[in-house]
């Protein structure tokens, strides 16, 4: 196992307190508990409350969106777990300003099992809570059963809108319609290339041969819809594109942002690579890609594959999408 | 130790010497971690035994709460809602018997609620379901509980038959046929130590 | 070979092409040239221009840090490969706005004998050429040595404190010298835990055994000073920035900035595990860690390992690391 | 084609009949390269040929230039480097022995330069500089070039007991004794296909 680690089952307190560390004027533990994290700076008056959560080892998921222009706290387990309740909990009466919360997180059983049980918490202590769930993994159930969809790198832009709208003043039903709307138009299809290592349980969980890979694996290494011997970089973009874009009816003259993710090992230069072929695709399909976000969103540990996020956006969506952000992870200008 | 508390021991115990076969049916359909699971329960119970008051619904739901502090995978999760619903529900009014059906139908309706999954899709409420008709067609807490205890081993034994649709088993389908669904077991286990 | 890739002997022609498709408003190719790239506003009147260039394979090294407050141009060289005089003559021309061009780069044989016939030929047809080159890493020769080691993540810190002053209109004298002086304060030790695969070749060009690592390795598998048995995050911690300590003869009431840098499949996760020691050290030293930048700065395509830098500061070299920049890789407020 | 361009492509084919010893003569101390690079090189020079203006100063920059665009790593720039700084001391007033001369002692010292090497540190200057010795010594060009041919040969030989300071050969220092340096080699085969 080729990590830099102490004790396996301190990997999460340990990268909790290097983040901590790292970022004191960007980020606070609630009731000192470190997987209880916001906003140094939350409550914001006024503002409506954006949590996430769910586990760890998919940096900068979860946490790393915490901050300006994007989520107020999250809620953090340990590697590929669901925090629990009571730390989601936590971090919804810390961001909650009486503008209500929104959770914003993948539909994982864990997940919303805890979240949903938090929410009720929370609505027993008068914080309205709205839910919205990251489903956008078209490999992981067919059209007319997207509610069992996982959610995967595509939350980033639900984060993106949903941050922008509440940054900028909507009221919780406004903030929810827009990122109902966000969650509506993204799809993401991905490919891994190898399985990962939990740092607790030393060898790799599933396998990818060398030489091999699986389109549509989940970034626990659920399993996908297709393995096969490792194809080009042209037949594998291909590949993933054509499946979001029948699944989200993409059309000549429709507009789109795309994001090209690394989950972990894949470096960006294979990224560009594949965007180059995405690029070709959508240009000959008369899409036009709006905006395009290249590097790490939501990795697998050091697991290598890469994932491909495709967003329709009418003017509003693309607004927030463009909107400023900062935070320890992610700042854009 | 009040007899509820030394109940819940009980409960514990089993819990922890089971794990061992938790672990195994959920490595073969799901990701294996249920055997811990099963011991973060067991550690939630005993936390909540600690701070017991004597107040059967005021426990229950320290019991949920604890529970759901210390195990949040999807089970410990739904294990945890099933006291924190029943705690709702129980009264000091009602007879031991009274207390202990109308505590199982809550805790039923609220995990089938919370997991929004139905009878026959393979999960733990596939134990649960027979095991509270049990209850409820028994006069006395004692025959109740044996009785349950059966129906839930045998509700158990039944989801080997069954396709799974949710938690990570639902990700393999058709493989995880054969065998028993891992919740299921740890159900029958709890009703085996109740009675 | 897990890579996402066509022909392998196009990667970096084909990386080329998809950078320049997601960033046409930043990026732009010299006479047609990919591998001579410049912000696209270049030259900006007035400023000294600021060119780097090197191999690829490194990314965000080198063609990343082209942007506002940091990089004018640069010239961009195959898999681990110098580009030729000739790419960086051109891109010294068009980022040249009568102020003169700083190259900083890493002391690398082949690039210094193309870059210095760069700036003999940019000499020839008038430009005022200066060379700083980055040298950061302290395993890779003894002190007294320095000239002789190579340069890897903490040139950074240079294209950081250069750009800046550029940016903020000083000469071409200044610049010189604030980037000299922040050369002399910067230094960088790293730990490599598996070897990389060059797209053309197909196989570990060099051996990192499983359970094992390599103190000081090179980003291209130059060989480091010690390779033993994988030790503890804190362990290796502590060996890296004791060596870095002693060289720079860090001590109490100095501050510091500090860079965890991954060479490309280690996770941040480890980074910050890793931090948390750096920084537990550094206070116990009295030391002051003024900033601190975890992630990919310079890497090595899919190589597992770390490397931490550190740049002691003054008031003027923090200020020039504080300011603001944005480039398609590197973005800061 | 020129005797000057006919010269120029028996050593461009020298460079690819022994790319295969550059390799690994590279292989074992450096990274494995030269051998591509001195392919790279007879690219550069046939594409200097084939914009041959007859002019001797002008074309041997040209030389220059396109090997430096073909050969970007370190042999190939220093080996341009030597085109470049020959092309700055030639003269059409010059004998060819003198030219030859003149052009290698430029070179050399343009190599010195730029590679910041010194005699004895296991490069391509330990071939070139008795080489040169031999150059200057003789009195006609023909003999000039033959014992030119010789001392690099024996110059090449004689690094496989040079320890490696320069390029990447120096990270393995010790290790690279006992084979000769690789770009010492490549001088060798230019000058016994220039005589
Ligand atoms: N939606 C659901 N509703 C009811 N029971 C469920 C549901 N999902 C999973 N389960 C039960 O939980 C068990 C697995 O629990 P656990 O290992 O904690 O979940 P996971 O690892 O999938 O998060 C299954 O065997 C099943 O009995
Ligand atoms: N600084 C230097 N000065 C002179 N010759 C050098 C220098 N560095 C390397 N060489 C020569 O170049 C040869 C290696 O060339 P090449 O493979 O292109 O370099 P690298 O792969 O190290 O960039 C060596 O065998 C040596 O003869
Ligand atoms: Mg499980
Ligand atoms: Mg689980
Ligand atoms: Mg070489
Ligand atoms: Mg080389």
């Amino acid at each position: 196992m080729q990590k830099i680690l102490n004790i396996p089952k301190e990997f999460v307190s340990e990268m909790l307190e290097g983040i901590l560390q790292a970022y004191p004027t960007q980020l606070k533990a609630v009731d000192g508990d470190n997987q209880a994290l916001t906003r140094a700076d939350a409550p914001i008056a006024g503002k409506v409350g954006i949590t996430t959560g769910g586990g760890s080892g998919h940096l900068p998921l979860f946490l790393g969106y915490v901050g300006k222009g994007l989520l107020d706290g999250v809620a953090v387990g340990d590697v590929f777990q669901s925090p629990t309740a009571d730390q989601m909990l936590a971090v919804t009466k810390q961001v909650n300003s009486g503008a209500g919360v929104l959770y914003i997180y993948g539909n994982y059983g864990g997940d919303v099992m805890n979240f949903d049980l938090a929410a009720e918490l929370a609505a027993a202590e008068g914080i309205r809570v709205e839910t919205i769930l990251g489903a956008d993994d078209v490999a992981s159930a067919p059209k007319g059963e997207e509610s069992r969809r996982r959610g995967i790198a595509g939350i980033f832009f639900l984060y993106k809108v949903a941050g922008a709208a509440a940054a900028a003043g909507k009221s919780l039903d406004e903030v929810v319609a827009i990122t109902k709307r966000a969650a509506a138009q993204t799809r993401t299809m991905g490919v891994a290339l190898s399985p990962v290592t939990l740092p607790t349980v030393g060898h790799p969980t599933f396998e990818v041969k060398a030489g091999e890979m699986e389109i549509g694996m989940g970034i626990h290494g659920e399993p996908g819809i297709r393995k096969a011997k490792l194809e080009t970089a042209d037949q594998i973009t291909t590949e993933l594109i054509s499946a979001i874009k029948s699944d989200l009816s993409l059309k000549s003259g429709d507009k789109v942002c795309v994001l090209m993710n690394s989950l972990g090992a894949t470096p960006p230069e294979e990224l560009y690579i594949m965007y180059r072929q995405v690029k070709k695709i959508f240009s000959g399909d008369g899409i036009d890609v709006a905006r395009v976000y290249v590097g790490e969103f939501a990795t697998s540990l050091e697991m290598a594959g890469a994932s491909i996020s495709v967003i329709r956006v009418d003017s509003e969506l693309l607004g927030y999408i463009n909107a400023p952000a900062h935070t320890p992870f992610f700042t854009q200008v | 130790m009040s007899e509820f508390s030394a109940t819940l021991e009980k409960v514990a115990k089993a819990l922890e010497n089971n794990s061992k076969r938790f672990e195994e049916l959920d490595s073969a359909a799901g990701d294996g971690d249920l055997g811990i699971t099963a011991g973060k329960i067991a550690e939630g119970i005993r936390s909540g035994i600690s701070l017991s008051t004597g107040d059967l619904k005021a426990d229950l739901m320290m019991l949920g709460r604890e529970i759901s502090k210390s195990a949040p995978s999807t089970f410990g999760t739904l294990f945890a809602t099933g006291f924190i619903r029943a705690s709702g529900v129980v009264s000091n009014e009602y007879s031991p018997l009274e207390n202990v059906q109308k505590g199982f139908k809550a805790a039923f309706e609220g995990i089938a609620a919370r997991g929004k999954a139905s009878i026959g899709e393979r999960t733990l409420l596939d134990a649960l379901a027979p095991a509270l008709t049990a209850l409820n067609d028994a006069s006395d807490l004692r025959s109740s509980l044996s009785s349950a205890a059966i129906a839930a081993r045998a509700g158990a034994k039944a989801t080997a038959e069954m396709m799974p649709r949710h938690g990570r088993a639902g990700w393999i389908g058709e493989r995880a046929k054969g065998l028993e669904d891992a919740g299921a077991n740890v159900i029958a286990v709890v009703f085996e130590a109740l009675q």
